[in-house]
């Protein structure tokens, strides 16, 4: 047994583990460098990037709840072109997977980013559709089935090679529905969950605790819904998916393998603690030799019921 | 890392000092410097789920110290805390206060605001720097410390706007007198003090550097949710990432109408 | 001013506080009167009522989550008759308003309960269109805009004593056009949320945590969700809005107050300390006294954008 | 209720016993209730949550005494509980154990489901009962309070699976062969255990009363969270809440397959 118990294939792309590092929680991966080796992770799914360099919202854009934590940062990034010619080239010194999320407030922004990016050296490309925190586009996308289809056929037609993860949003009546969209539209892969659309008044001042007003819940408070989302969507779905929210431990990862996660994104953790990650790997090896399992994706969708 | 509470001592009904044995972080602290402190001791438990930012008050063998105010989850757990017991803090973060090598130099502090001027303070005593300190509070509560600073300071300036200690009023108004006496000005404290504390450095175009406060999720940098905005020499806003390129600001460039 | 300042008149009837037990968390009112005073609530919604006795879902039920519980009890109660003949005898002697939560597995029987109860001495009936956890009715109505209108429509039309609260899913993409289908079909009020739908597993048996697989998700952990959708109801209808969801003290409910609640619903707390409804009614008084308030509902939807 | 933690000993790596001081409580306290534990020592805080249960495993001078065994959140952060700090609890829950005027009685415990019977042991030997232990545990560790249980028992028979103490194997093979002595039996322990030692006594027309687990919310019969099944005279099945009707059932009555 030559391979390791985490090295996992995700649409064709070689994994050494299954901890990535979820979109917006991460920066550009540099800025955890100096605290961390990103050698060991996964992958790391950097900042949604957009076309332009974007601002972002007003502050204050985060605020913590009860076992979790509101944000609104409104996809506030360096643009796509500032992303291949500062960031990508330091990105790609370490020994990880770039996954590059990225948006757009139409489906032509999409597709031009889209189109870019597909030629750069980067190994996946994960387009959020379920941002909350912008105006147009984000979410927009990712609240109706149409525009949902619609946004992931142009852009999976306009790329040639570079696999598809479309990130779902968890705002929805019924997530299968999407998960079928994207599939159906050519995902290669889906990422489920983003955020819960939240928000938080301080009573002194009666503001909102974020200038947006509403802003995205993730953190452990939401791992509940996100587990069931990514039950009911690998029931749906053949395409692989990675789960997302609230993971903080192992046990947590095994628990969305259990419900249907071939991979999964550590958000909100990385803020509580950075080596969380590295950790939850240390720990899920460790755990693989105690049960003597040969690869973690034997638990993919294993929950008995 | 890591480090042993050595004390934890309730100040007054709002203030709370802590002191940490950690040689690795001492070594690498700086004036100016925060960092992150992890207020729920256990690692299964998720509330209060971040970590908390507090300014390196001072460090001395070994040893580095928190002001903290209670506020609300994170300050209260952490005023719980027992002796002896072991405490996650991040490494020293952000920047730091700079030294331009002036001979006589105002700090400026206002409540918990006083917390990072003390390390700075022993800091510029120990470049041969003279230092006045204009200390501002609400009530007496809010005046903490005197001793300390008695080692590093030439002349303390305490105002309380209720006047049970020092001067009644705020502390802007005797630095107002005085302002031309100095080299640089060092702040911290509650926005408004800050500003206006800018205002009348600019005016006298007295450099000065304001040490501020965002909530921070992170606070290295990747989640982008502590922004300041930085005027800069083109008068174009910036934003920068108070937990990076801040804490500390020079004061001319903030934009206040945004904080 | 002698006019208590919690007390509120809630589609005419008035409560001498707007601290409503919620249904489901505090059985029929009697399990908790050997450990506090039930007088001095003000009100009780009770376990949701249908037109038969139900024995609900199979165990286990209950799961603890991070800042929250899931359940999937299914509804089970004693049956309209029953609680009629039974419970409500009782619970007439507290000096509280009774809010009767019913369900019902088609139109029909929602009508049939509403309009058994129309006629008994209670005083306000809680329309649950949310349950997640029973597989016909419940929910179903409550994801569907043209259902909600037919359900309520019909059973405020065979009505003619009581005012009807409609009491909306949160497992919506958008709660604001349920809130219009329940206000333009004749509810007199709106309750919300009821639970988000969630999972948990069990790593080491694999099996999942609750035997129904999926249950309601309640407590802390959903109040943002809850404040975001009370602030996108109170600017979308004019009925009063009763909030629900993972109030824990009075300063949440003042928080939900600012979002447009006219009254609240406390639930999952109860369970954590059974006189927390009596302290938040308690510190409640002591914060309108301090802050000089004249009646509790002029903080109702003040929230400042 | 709120009382004083006299102690909070570790017995070994799994379990700790802790002694809490409530007049209020103890008075009403009966063998077999329950009482729901505040893990979380701070109302500003949600993780965890719930309450949880635990068994009155024995009364003293103003004291009663939980023990407990590690399983996750809640029973490790009791674990961490320091003496002489003050713990949330509910007041005593549940039915309890009946007490038929037997003569001679089989106890028969399994691994922390030997909680409760202490306490019904002193009762029951109060009342001039002879009363034998079975108790059964899978390795040395979790075998306890022999000390305490030799006050009351005539005999005690343990058995761990490993054999590292008493007998090899489980306990209801030495219950199977000395069944015809007893007038009743009360067990509390793991279902399996608790369903074959039901089978022995019902085989035997022996009756047999059995003390249950199930996940709790409220603990007051309102969440409707915790249901045990029975079959009644009719072979109809009814469903109880284990909180109030329970957690003490009557053993020949309980549908195994249902738990
Ligand atoms: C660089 C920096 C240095 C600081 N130094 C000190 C210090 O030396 N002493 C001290 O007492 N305080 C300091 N603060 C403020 C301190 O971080 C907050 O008082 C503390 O986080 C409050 O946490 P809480 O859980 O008690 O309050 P809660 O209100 O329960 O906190 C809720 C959330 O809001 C955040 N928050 C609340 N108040 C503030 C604030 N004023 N600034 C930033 N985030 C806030 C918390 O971090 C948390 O995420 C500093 C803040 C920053 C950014
Ligand atoms: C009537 C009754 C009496 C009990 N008496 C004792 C006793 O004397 N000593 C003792 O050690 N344990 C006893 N238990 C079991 C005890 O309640 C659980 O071990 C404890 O709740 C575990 O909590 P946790 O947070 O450590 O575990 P977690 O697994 O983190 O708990 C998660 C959730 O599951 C529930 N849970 C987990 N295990 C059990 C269980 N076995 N029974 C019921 N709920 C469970 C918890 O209450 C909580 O809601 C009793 C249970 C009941 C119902
Ligand atoms: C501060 C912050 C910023 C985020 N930014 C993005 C983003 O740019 N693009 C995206 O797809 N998701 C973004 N997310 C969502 C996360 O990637 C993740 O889906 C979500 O936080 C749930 O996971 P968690 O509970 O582990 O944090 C962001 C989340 C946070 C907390
Ligand atoms: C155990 C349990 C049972 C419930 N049963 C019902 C019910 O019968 N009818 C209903 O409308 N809501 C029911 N609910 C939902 C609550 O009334 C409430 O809407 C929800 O729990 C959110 O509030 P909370 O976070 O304060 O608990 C139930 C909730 C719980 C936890
Ligand atoms: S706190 Fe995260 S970028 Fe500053
Ligand atoms: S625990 Fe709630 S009814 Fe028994």
């Amino acid at each position: 047994m030559s391979k390791s118990p985490l090295s996992i294939n995700l649409c064709g792309i070689e994994f050494k583990n299954p901890i990535i590092t979820a979109s917006g929680t991460f920066g550009y991966g540099i800025e955890y460098s100096r605290f961390i080796d990103i050698n060991k992770l996964g992958g790391i799914s950097v900042k949604g990037i957009s076309l332009k360099e974007t601002s972002g919202n007003k502050m204050p854009r985060i605020m913590e709840t009860n076992a979790g934590m509101l944000n609104a940062i409104g996809l506030q990034n360096v643009g796509v072109e500032k992303f291949i010619k500062e960031k990508l080239p330091i990105l790609k010194k370490y020994d990880t997977k770039i996954i590059v999320n990225f948006w757009g407030k139409s489906v032509e922004e999409y597709v031009e980013v889209a189109k870019i990016l597909d030629n750069e050296n980067v190994d996946m490309l994960e387009m959020n559709i379920s941002c909350p925190n912008i105006k147009e586009g984000g979410i927009a996308f990712g609240t109706d089935p149409k525009m949902t289809y619609t946004v992931v056929y142009e852009t999976k037609k306009a790329i040639k090679n570079k696999p598809l993860i479309v990130k779902l949003s968890p705002n929805v009546t019924d997530i299968k529905i999407f998960g079928k969209m994207a599939q159906e539209a050519g995902a290669d892969a889906i990422s489920a969950i983003n955020t819960l659309l939240g928000m938080a008044i301080n009573i002194e001042t009666k503001k909102p605790y974020i200038s947006n007003i509403t802003g995205g819940l993730s953190g452990p408070a939401i791992k509940p819904v996100a587990i069931r989302m990514v039950y009911e969507l690998f029931k749906t779905v053949d395409i692989p998916i990675i789960g997302i929210g609230g993971i903080m431990n192992y046990k947590d990862v095994i628990e969305f393998y259990l419900a249907g996660a071939k991979a999964v994104q550590i958000g909100t953790a990385n803020f509580v603690n950075p080596e969380i990650s590295l950790k939850i790997i240390d720990d899920l090896e460790k755990y693989m030799a105690d049960k003597n399992i040969e690869n973690i994706t034997d638990f993919t969708g294993k929950v008995e019921i | 890392m890591k480090g042993k509470v050595v004390s934890n001592t309730k100040l007054n009904d709002k203030y709370y000092l802590m002191e940490i044995e950690c040689e690795e972080f001492v070594n690498k602290a700086k004036p100016g410097h925060f960092m992150m402190v992890k207020a729920q001791q256990y690692d299964y438990l998720y509330d209060p789920l971040l970590r908390r930012p507090f300014g390196v008050c001072d460090i001395e063998r070994g040893r580095f110290k928190i002001l903290y105010v209670l506020i609300g989850k994170g300050t209260n757990l952490l005023s719980q805390i027992k002796i002896n017991s072991t405490i996650e803090f991040s490494e020293p973060l952000g920047n730091t206060f700079k030294y331009n090598g002036g001979k006589k130099v105002a700090m400026v502090g206002g409540g918990v605001g006083i917390a990072p001027l003390l390390f700075l303070a022993r800091y510029l005593k120990n470049q041969g720097t003279e230092i006045d300190l204009y200390y501002g509070g609400k009530t007496e509560d809010d005046i903490l410390m005197i001793d300390e600073f008695k080692k590093y300071c030439s002349h303390i300036i305490v105002t309380t706007e209720n006047g049970k200690v020092g001067q009644k009023g705020i502390v802007t108004e005797p630095l107002q007198k005085n302002i031309l006496q100095y080299d640089k000005i060092y702040a911290c404290g509650p926005k408004k003090m800050l500003e206006a504390t800018t205002k009348i450095a600019v005016e006298n175009k007295i450099p000065i550097e304001v040490s501020l406060d965002e909530r921070m999720a992170c606070g290295m940098g990747a989640c982008l949710g502590c922004l300041i905005y930085l005027k800069n020499d083109n008068g174009e806003i910036e934003q920068k990432r108070c937990c990076v390129e801040g804490p500390v600001f020079d004061g001319s460039k903030i934009v206040w109408s945004n904080q």
